[in-house]
């Protein structure tokens, strides 16, 4: 005891633990970290104090491999095993940077399957968020319902590519495959049959008086402090601020499409809080049906392979793309040097940036909150840590 | 505003600060500038109204080789929806940019991860510790010239 | 049934033997159907199947596969545990949950003990569980397991007072403490039980007494002190095998004895709810554990239909909601009697 | 006050909804099956477990380099003239013994990008997806079908003819170079072989 009063204990950030404070180290094992996150909190009692987020657990040297690879196809499987529950963002955001360096244009077709596949990427993503948020708050079963759910968007996913998790599926130029037939029926039953789970799930957890407790205002990131922060994606429409890349930024064939981008409005308590950011993911998937739907109906004839080039040599030069992943927005910066191998390429991760955001909106809140707020930015650590 | 018109504005005001400025032929539109004048010229881009570029997307260390390092910021406006790049070159050897950490709340972990990827210590940020590497690891890198140690803590390191 | 063994076996100490152990001969078959029960209404509700293998039709052994898992299992002391609390901690836990069923009667020829301040004794027993949390979060030298016991202990003493206020209601009405006489008070038809009198304040006393109880057994939506998102384990995080199986057994241990005190004040107990028909103490006995059954159904149903409170909700719904609305209910019943 | 009442009433109202859902789930099928016994069809597409089909394997080390994680490793050697490698099934004719053609499948990431290079469709992925095992060197594949007695004759061989081609390739060099300074003659290297396998990456 007698060091403890002589030398004072520190958090890694140097911030002196009071008497009455404790340091309590949640994860990186832990059930609600989402992975292998690491949160040092200063706690007084059940109140938080302070958050100390600690990354790097999963690191996997995703930019010094990118550097190591003999051609710009290979970092695609790598882009994948960066956000692993919405795969196909990661390598659509890639491959758009590369096609941007090569100034490839893609056919209409290969546009349409693309957006077809992130926004069922999307749905899926947004039901793991949702559905691991329900278990964090301490509801099992809306959980396995989705799953349920995303089940059949892998099973979409795996006819098409024969990966149902890490596709490798957008190439640079094009597709691996084109869509297999009987595809758009059975992606036109997905829709139909999605629709009203949605209900399903708000009857069972959104609109649960326990569950909007729990999440209403709690955690709450105002807008200005959530752009400040480079909060993006629901995090960021969470807190009020009508900011979708896929209409403001608009990439692929986005603006073909009519509809609406889900935005918090504070609706059961302040805007910005946690059961805001939840319902923004719970809306985009039905808006997300919505462009599916318009996708399938309106998709062009063509051939998916006909852009990819034979060598991949861009030009020196570099250039940043971004684009709305599930999680927010996900931009890679690629140098090319003129040769097979690219120079340097540095994702931009929504997870990693939103994550930074998270002791400003934990300090004062109880511990179980802190699951409830790292739930609800809904961090994927592969892609945090990368 | 078109980038042409970002980079005309911010050369009125900061003439010398601009080393290099490609608004056009290249996918990606930069200006590159002095470290010295990084933070006014980040908070010119932030403050001026018709800028308004209140976010930074993304920092990126960049090892640029011969020597250089450089650090390239993708600042964007929520208000106007348009992107500012600005490039700013430190030689490798004294590799210190000054932080804007403080301009933007976002560059704080993407100034620690550039810190330990590639080992460019960001002057007056408020927490410049490792991010993504353990404490002690030795070495940045992302540095092309970086060497992978044969141990690390008594585990082979490449396998 | 006193009488019967005495009869059978001249001695009173076998006779006491017997007598207390019989309640654990229901106790641990029920536990172990209790645990596959439970995984199995969870799965149908969540449209899975559950254990399908051990034993062959449906996996109906796996709970029995699993006791003799954990009996095997290395018993596992963190190295900078309090041993000895660490060891005492789940018999402590079993014993309070195990004691209370000695003064519940299971039917009209079986009470482990006629006292006459049954369910005072039932209600303090109950508490011994309490002590035992808190040696475990203690005594494990962890973080979690602290915050865990000391959740625990707080949610357990605020709901013991709308429990108790709750139960209150009925005594009054029943005038006495004996559970076996308030049994024997609801004979006949099911209009007779407790819930349905004075209605709708004895009705109303039953929720919260049902509310109160799933917090007194930390289930969900109470299930705060072993909060696995929050507090990975709570209490339990550092027990394993046999130890840990105790927990568990008495957790299903308490969760059936709120169940069977609600049977017993509230839905008649062993009574037939059809007067004279199906009645007698081999269907009364029936009828109790049926009864008692039905109740921990109910509890595993919230468990997998709801979310978890926080710890201040918790107790806000302990001390802004059911204590008072129990209070006015007891305000409400005692004017109906006066009047 | 009204608001008390509210929280209550809301408490209980969306209690019992939940509890309708998830009672209505109880007497829905399940949607899981019972996994070995009961197993679903994978679609035509499906990539799991790398298979080559050595008849067919030129030894052109496309896939080799297509991998990005070097799972992936053939080492070849040169056939004599005489000798017959027979054709593969499109019709091209053999010129390499592929002396060994491993695959670390606990290495592979199932990307599938080997596949596509491949001239005479021989590697691609299969639909087995169940092939663990005790220990890992079980995981690295052989598929080359030589025997190592074989092995080490072929190497003998194209070691000799490549002595020879040398020697002839430096008489040759050197009757032409004589008018000119001396040069060292290069190493032979036949137009139609492939560049070897590229210098291993080196995996931080």
């Amino acid at each position: 005891m007698a060091e403890v009063l002589t030398a004072p204990l520190k958090t890694s950030t140097g911030r002196t633990i009071r008497r009455e404070e404790m340091v309590l180290n949640m994860g990186p094992q832990h059930p609600s970290t989402h992975g292998v996150l690491r949160l040092e909190l200063v706690v007084d009692g059940e109140i938080v104090v302070d958050v100390i987020p600690h990354i790097g657990y999963l690191h996997r040297c995703f930019e010094k491999h990118c550097e190591a690879m003999t051609n710009y196809q290979q970092v695609i499987p790598y882009c994948d095993r960066m956000d692993y529950v919405a795969a196909i963002h990661m390598e659509w955001s890639y491959v758009l940077a590369v096609e941007k360096l090569l100034g490839i244009q893609v056919p209409e077709r290969v546009e349409y399957i693309r957006v077809i596949f992130a926004e069922l990427q999307r749905i899926a993503s947004h039901l793991i968020a949702a559905g691991t948020y329900g278990l964090d708050i301490g509801a099992f079963t809306p959980f396995l319902y989705m799953f349920r759910e995303r089940e059949r968007i892998l099973d979409l996913f795996e006819m098409t590519c024969g990966a149902r998790l890490l596709y490798n599926y957008f190439w640079i130029g094009g597709l691996s495959h084109d869509l297999p037939p009987g595809f758009i029926d059975k992606a036109k039953a997905f829709c139909s049959y999605f629709r009203p789970k949605i209900k399903e799930y708000n009857d069972l957890l959104s609109y649960n008086e326990i569950f909007v407790k729990r999440t209403a205002n709690v955690g709450v990131l105002p807008g200005d402090v959530a752009i400040a922060y480079g909060a993006t994606g629901p995090m960021l429409r969470g807190s009020g601020v009508n900011w979708d890349l896929r209409r403001d930024d608009p990439y692929s064939v986005y603006n073909k499409f009519q509809w609406e981008v889900a935005v918090g409005k504070g609706e059961v308590g302040t805007v910005g809080d946690c059961w805001d950011r939840y319902m923004v993911r719970i809306r985009e998937m039905e808006q997300s049906i919505t462009i599916i739907e318009q996708a399938l109906a309106g998709m062009p004839e063509g051939d998916v392979a006909s852009a990819i080039p034979k060598r991949i040599r861009p030009n020196p030069g570099d250039v940043y793309v971004r684009t709305e992943a599930a999680r927010g927005e996900i931009g890679f910066y690629v140098v090319s040097d003129g040769s097979a191998t690219p120079y340097r390429i540095k994702a931009r991760s929504p997870s990693f940036v939103n994550l930074s955001a998270l002791p400003e909106i934990c300090r004062g809140a109880m511990i179980a909150d802190v699951v409830a707020i790292a739930g609800s930015t809904d961090i994927v650590l592969g892609e945090v840590d990368r | 505003m078109t980038s042409q018109q970002i980079c005309e504005k911010i050369r009125e005001r900061f003439g010398p600060a601009i080393r290099e400025a490609k608004t056009e032929g290249v996918p990606n539109p930069f200006v590159s500038v002095a470290p010295e004048n990084l933070r006014d010229i980040s908070l010119f881009l932030r403050d001026e109204a018709d800028l308004a570029c209140d976010s930074l997307m993304c920092l990126s260390g960049v090892d640029s080789g011969k020597g250089m390092l450089g650090a390239v910021y993708h600042i964007a406006s929520t208000a106007h929806r348009h992107t500012v790049t600005l490039k700013v070159q430190v030689p490798a050897e004294k590799a210190e940019i000054p932080s804007v950490a403080d301009i933007w709340p976002a560059a704080n972990w993407h100034e620690r991860e550039a810190y330990d990827l590639i080992g460019i210590t960001f002057t007056g940020h408020p927490d410049l510790r490792r991010i993504l590497l353990p404490d002690d690891w030795p070495g940045h890198p992302l540095r092309k010239d970086f060497k992978v140690p044969e141990f690390y803590h008594g585990m082979k390191v490449p396998y | 049934m006193e009488e019967l063994l005495r009869r059978i076996v001249d001695n009173n100490l076998i006779v006491w033997f017997v007598m207390a152990l019989l309640p654990l001969v229901w106790i641990v078959p029920y536990a172990l159907v209790a645990v596959y029960l439970e995984r199995k209404v969870s799965a149908h509700m969540q449209d899975r199947l559950g254990p399908m293998r051990t034993g062959g039709w449906h996996g109906w052994a796996q709970t029995i596969a699993d006791i003799l898992k954990l009996i095997q299992k290395e018993d596992i002391v963190p190295a900078a545990a309090d041993r000895k609390l660490h060891l005492l901690a789940p018999f402590v836990v079993f014993i309070g949950s195990y004691a209370a069923f000695a003064a519940i009667p299971f039917s009209s020829a079986f009470v482990g003990s006629t006292v006459s301040i049954g369910l005072f004794y039932v209600i303090s027993v109950s508490s011994i569980v309490v002590v035992g949390l808190l040696m475990a979060g203690w005594s494990s030298n962890n973080k979690w397991s602290l915050f865990g016991a000391m959740r625990s202990a707080a949610q357990i003493v605020s709901y013991e007072i709308p429990t108790a206020l709750a139960l209150l209601a009925v005594v009054m009405i029943a005038g006495t403490l004996n559970l076996q006489t308030i049994n024997e008070q609801q004979a006949g038809w099911f209009w007779h039980w407790y819930m349905f009198r004075k209605f709708p304040f004895v009705f109303v006393a039953f929720i919260i007494y049902f509310v109160a109880s799933l917090a007194e057994t930390n289930r969900t939506p109470f299930d705060i002190p072993e909060a696995e998102s929050e507090l990975v384990a709570g209490y339990h995080t550092e027990y394993s095998g046999m130890k840990f199986a105790l927990f568990f057994l008495a957790e299903y241990a308490n969760m059936f004895a709120v169940s069977a005190i609600a049977a017993t004040l509230f839905l008649g107990g062993w009574n037939s709810p059809f007067g004279d028909v199906l009645a007698g103490p081999v269907w009364g006995l029936f009828w109790f554990l049926s009864k008692g059954m039905f109740f921990v159904v109910i509890q595993m149903w919230l468990r997998w239909t709801l979310p978890r409170l926080r710890v201040d909700q918790l107790m806000y719904v302990s001390w802004k909601v059911l204590t008072p609305w129990a209070f006015a209910c007891i305000v409400a019943i005692g004017a109906w009697m006066m009047f | 006050m009204k608001e008390y009442f509210g929280n209550i009433f809301r408490s209980v109202w969306t209690v019992l909804i939940g509890m309708k859902v998830t009672a209505s789930h109880l007497f829905t099928p399940a949607v899981t099956i019972q996994y070995p016994d009961v197993r679903l069809k994978l679609p035509e597409r499906a990539r799991n477990r790398l298979y080559v089909n050595m008849d067919d394997c030129i030894g052109c080390f496309q896939c080799d380099m297509a991998c990005p994680v070097d799972c992936i490793s053939i080492e070849t050697v040169k056939s004599l003239p005489t000798d017959d490698l027979g054709t593969t099934s499109t019709g091209q004719k053999k010129k390499l013994w592929v002396t060994k053609f491993d695959i670390d499948i606990a290495k592979c990431c199932y990307c599938g990008l080997c596949v596509y290079p491949c001239p005479t469709e021989c590697i691609k992925m299969t639909d087995v997806y169940e092939f663990s095992e005790y220990d890992r060197k079980n995981l690295i594949y052989n598929y080359a079908t030589l025997t190592p007695a074989e092995v080490a004759d072929v190497k003998a061989k194209a070691a000799e003819m490549e002595k020879e081609a040398a020697a002839k390739k430096a008489a040759a060099a050197a009757a032409a170079a004589q008018a000119k300074a001396a040069a060292p003659a290069p190493p032979a290297a036949p137009k139609d072989q492939p560049p070897a396998s590229p210098p291993a990456q080196p995996h931080p």
